[in-house]
């Protein structure tokens, strides 16, 4: 019974995901677009950078991949404390 | 987990540091070609999977020093804090060491790549995600073995 | 032309995920269910940066050709990736100790915190 | 070159450089790692005050995340800023002081607190990251960058809670707040991306000035609503949350709650200054009250009825959660009516915010009084404790503190915030205000059922060992104490200087579109 | 500092509880003055009595544990805890599913 309206309400919501990622924009079509114009116009020039992903993911947005490299070192220090050796009881 | 046939550890041995080499070219190269810090960093761990899956976790965990992965780790983030650190007179995380395209042609590549910290970044990060994707394979690693021993290791303090 | 496909197939993919969530009792099998749902994610942020005819944002692969796609995108689908390797190792992870601590991987079983 | 201009940017490279130097510290003793411990807690607390002073003197202090200076944010050429950018007004400046009060006060608890267990080193590096994501969470301007910190904010709850993690109730607790709250960061990232699919831009104030009420934004403010509510604790959605603050390690347990608070943080400023005034009908704040009233009363009930203790506190912040969630709705909802803001709602959102501060301190104070007995007597159930008064008298003490000031007893804070709220409130229903003086009144009464059971009664024969905890566990909750005291005999000094900037900045939403689009070369 | 809060209906004065409350004490111990001078400590006059029987001498046997406080309050409301605890079963993926459920419910409703 509770499993049944669970299902039905993923259901509804996912009907609610696909229209909102429908909604965004025509695919292949991201109309107008200054800011990653920028990007792709300033990376080679202002950081000779030939990779604007990377320019971007170490530079204009360095801190996110602070934030990710702190992601996946909270993530190592949980799952070695969980298979740590621990004391003995005394 | 038991090791497996001479095939496959011979296969092992023949490509295990090619993978190595292959994930430390994408970390250097991360400013120029597809490619960066994190998939590099992907690659090189992969390399002691490839090794606990040919030779077996008891053979492993007798070579392995997990010092050296902690070092790596702990290295690759100091290393990138402290880059995003030294950009502080203009803001966190400026890339202070960046040469424009112009100036970086006409007078060619020094020692330090023109892209400046992003290039310095990427070895940093690609050092982090090795030796942290190594750590987290061998504490889950260590983790299966639990099981197989009667004491798990309790703490002292609880209310049980 | 495929017209919005993508956006509809990133929906289904989610849809697919969270359905999965309620019908499958093995903790499991929902660890892969919740990594379906982040793939879902990932796919939608690549997709909302293609550009009709655009090539890599890779300055010398892409050659004369000025129309790229979007890198922003691209990138944080990198970190979006990254974020969801360590949160399926970490709820992995925890399976495990669920598994040794309760013997039983059946997600209706492992309630003794409730009321 | 001023340090002064550069804080949003030490607040958090200052918790990030001791959980990066923590695995390096702990190779030499103890000592060094309480040190460690202690000095970046209190550091982070000191740039918090500084942070919060600068915003109160000079505005909304914006900070660009390499650039070429701190406050260009918009290059030459451009109308969006293309770079991360943290913009600090005076309600994150009131929120980074709550969360690094919290902060400081479950470090130097933990110092004494968790000495008997291994695998400190990695606990220290957990909770400086977990107070890196809460205050990440509260001063970041950027959609994906907040999504980031939520995520290293959950991760590290999840290492934290299930630390002790050869006890089944904790394992289990953690990995039920990671299914649920995967599943919700996954469906914000939806939101996050479909804003910028749309508007091709990730900073707040950027989509802010643009926003057009279509279905997408509908859609994705729902999912940013549900999933933030779902983090902070709202009624339909609560059933993580007594079960992870109470079987984490209880300094931890105090930082958790700060950490919701920083949730709510992201609730109020998506619905306050990103969508404002676009905030199409009034569904959404009707939403946001019915979910705050459901809060105060379910939860308030179910604690009632609990016999451990922890987590009957826990089933406490589902309530005290609702009393936000009632305030700070009700000035949503007369957002763009000024007259009823002028009469009501202004009250409403200072009551709303005042009680952030209040229910942080005393219900941490709370968490770390049920520490000091679980580690003093190695109990949790209220059934088997009586009799502590005569041997515990400082924890006693604070702990009648922290619950005449979460029952709403005057003189203390709490009842001030419950004041302003019941008050307000009234205008716009007098049902609210019933509901929130009941669930006033269950609050006194389940407490009394704890200090009666737990402090009172005829000595047992099991606690005559039983002595005062060591002194830094003391110090840790005389901090909250002192905080509790201090907001209890100075409410108009708290509330000019703490509150209404936070509840006039709240409001303010082309002041904070402003300090982004309108600034730079 | 020691200032007056506005709620817009009323206000709040804590120097003027505080001046209430050392009145209220003062009158109290004024109050517990007066009282009998014939009580002496130490005597039988301040042991506890327990129905004639000797009193136990672990406190254990003679406390209320927790589960008893406001037994009648859980008593009268049992339906309303049946509900209540019915909901709260534990199980991981119940909820993930309250939490779909708001969202979606949330979702239906905006649209309208």
């Amino acid at each position: 019974m509770k499993k049944t309206i669970f299902v039905v309400a993923a259901i509804l919501l996912g009907a609610f995901i696909i229209g909102a990622t429908d909604s965004v924009q025509p695919f292949g079509d991201p109309g107008k677009a200054p800011m990653d114009d920028y990007f792709l116009a300033n990376a080679l020039q202002h950081r000779s950078s030939e990779n604007v992903v990377t320019s971007i993911v170490f530079d204009y947005r360095g801190f996110d991949t602070i934030g990710e490299a702190a992601v996946l070192f909270t993530a190592l220090c949980a799952i070695t404390a969980f298979f740590r050796e621990g004391r003995k009881r005394p | 987990m038991r090791p497996l046939s001479i095939v496959v550890r011979t296969g092992c041995d023949l490509f295990a540091w090619f993978l190595v080499i292959f994930g430390s070219t994408i970390i250097i190269h991360g400013d120029v070609t597809p490619g960066g810090g994190f998939q590099g960093g992907a690659i090189v761990a992969t390399f002691l999977s490839l090794l606990l899956v040919a030779y077996g976790g008891k053979k492993l965990l007798a070579w392995v020093n997990v010092g050296i992965f902690n070092g790596m780790l702990v290295f690759g983030l100091l290393a990138f804090f402290l880059l995003g650190f030294l950009g502080f007179p203009h803001s966190f995380f400026f890339n202070f060491l960046a040469v424009p395209h112009e100036i970086a042609q006409a007078t060619g590549h020094g020692v330090i790549p023109p892209s400046g910290t992003i290039a310095l970044m990427d070895i940093a990060v690609g050092l982090e995600v090795a030796g942290g994707l190594s750590l987290i394979v061998l504490s889950m690693f260590k983790g299966v073995r639990l099981f197989r021993e009667e004491h798990f290791e309790e703490e002292s303090g609880h209310d049980r | 032309m495929i017209g919005n496909a993508p956006f509809f197939v990133v929906g289904l993919l989610f849809l697919a995920g969270l359905v999965a969530i309620f019908m499958e009792k093995n903790l499991i099998k929902i660890a892969v269910a919740i990594s379906i749902i982040s793939s879902a994610v990932n796919l939608f942020l690549v997709a909302l940066g293609y550009r009709a005819g655009g090539t890599i944002p890779v300055h010398y692969l892409a050659g004369e050709e000025t129309l790229m796609v979007l890198p922003t995108p691209q990138a944080m689908t990198l970190t979006a990736i990254v974020i969801a390797l360590a949160t399926t190792a970490l709820l992995l992870s925890l399976i495990m100790l669920v598994y040794r601590l309760y013997g039983t991987l059946d997600v209706d079983e492992i309630r003794r915190l409730r009321g | 070159m001023n340090w002064n201009d550069h804080l949003p940017a030490l607040l958090l490279a200052v918790p990030l450089f001791g959980a990066f130097m923590a695995p390096i510290v702990c190779l030499f003793g103890k000592t060094l790692r309480n040190v460690l411990l202690i000095g970046i807690s209190f550091v982070t607390m000191l740039v918090a005050l500084l942070l919060w002073r600068n915003v109160l003197v000079g505005g909304i202090a914006v900070y660009v995340m390499g650039g070429e200076s701190f406050n260009l944010t918009l290059p030459s050429g451009m109308a969006l800023p293309i770079r991360i950018i943290m913009e600090v007004d005076a309600f994150s400046a009131f929120m980074v002081v709550c969360g690094s009060i919290a902060s400081f006060a479950g470090a130097l608890f933990s110092t004494n607190y968790m000495e008997k267990f291994s695998g400190i080193g990695r606990f220290v590096s957990l909770y400086f990251l977990l107070t890196l994501g809460m205050l990440g969470m509260m001063i970041t301007g950027d959609f994906f960058n907040f999504f980031i910190f939520i995520e290293i904010a959950s991760i590290a709850s999840f290492g934290l809670v299930a630390f002790w993690r050869d006890k089944p109730e904790a394992v289990e607790a953690g990995l039920k707040y990671a299914l649920v709250s995967q599943v919700g960061s996954m469906i914000f990232l939806i939101a996050a991306g479909s804003l910028y699919g749309k508007y091709n831009a990730l900073n707040m104030a950027a989509i802010g000035s643009m926003l057009q009420f279509g279905v997408m934004e509908k859609l994705a403010l729902v999912f940013i609503v549900g999933t933030l509510a779902m983090k902070c604790g709202s009624f339909p959605m609560h059933m993580w949350l007594p079960d992870a603050y109470a079987e984490a390690p209880s300094g931890v347990s105090c930082l958790l709650v700060a950490v919701s608070q920083a949730s709510l943080y992201g609730l109020m400023r998506v619905c306050f200054s990103l969508y404002g005034i676009n905030l199409g009908g009034s569904f959404i704040p009707w939403m946001i009250i019915s979910m705050g009233l459901a809060s105060m009363f379910f939860g308030v009930t179910m604690a009632v009825v609990q016999h451990e203790i922890k987590r009957l506190i826990g089933y406490h912040s589902v309530s005290q959660v609702g009393y936000m969630l009632l305030g700070l709705g009700v000035g949503l909802l007369v957002l763009t009516d000024a007259r009823g803001m002028a009469e009501y709602g202004f009250t409403a959102m200072k009551g709303g915010i005042f009680h952030i501060f209040n229910y942080t301190m005393y219900k941490g104070l709370l968490f770390l009084a049920a520490g000091a007995i679980y580690y003093a007597t190695g109990k949790r159930d209220l059934n088997e404790m009586g009799g502590l008064a005569r041997r515990m008298p400082f924890t006693t003490a604070m702990f009648v503190i922290a619950a005449a000031a979460i029952s709403g007893l005057p003189p203390f804070n709490g009842f001030v915030s419950k004041l302003l709220i019941y008050e307000s409130v009234f205008a716009v229903h007098p049902a609210l205000t019933v509901v929130a003086l009941l669930t006033s009144v269950l609050t006194l009464a389940s407490f009394v059922k704890v200090f009666q059971t737990a402090f009172l009664g005829p000595e047992k024969s099991v606690f005559t060992g039983v002595r005062e905890v060591p002194s830094g566990m003391l110090f840790g909750m005389g901090v909250l104490t002192l905080a509790v005291l201090g907001a209890t005999l100075f409410p108009s000094w708290t509330l000019s200087n703490l509150v209404e900037p936070a509840a006039k900045a709240l409001v303010d939403q082309a002041g904070y579109i402003g300090a982004v689009m309108g600034g730079g070369l | 500092m020691f200032g007056t809060v506005y709620t817009g209906f009323g206000y709040w004065d804590v120097t003027a509880w505080i001046v209430f409350f050392a009145i209220a004490s003062g009158l109290t111990l004024w109050l517990r003055a007066q009282g009998r001078d014939d009580y002496k400590e130490g005597t039988d006059q301040d042991e506890i009595y327990w129905s004639g029987n000797p009193v136990p001498d672990d406190g254990a046997e003679i406390s209320v544990p927790a589960s008893s406080a406001y037994w009648g309050f859980r008593k009268a409301m049992e339906p309303f805890y049946k509900v209540l605890t019915g909901m709260h079963t534990g199980i991981g993926t119940d909820i993930v599913g309250f939490y779909v459920l708001t969202v979606a419910f949330m979702a239906v409703f905006i649209l309208l």
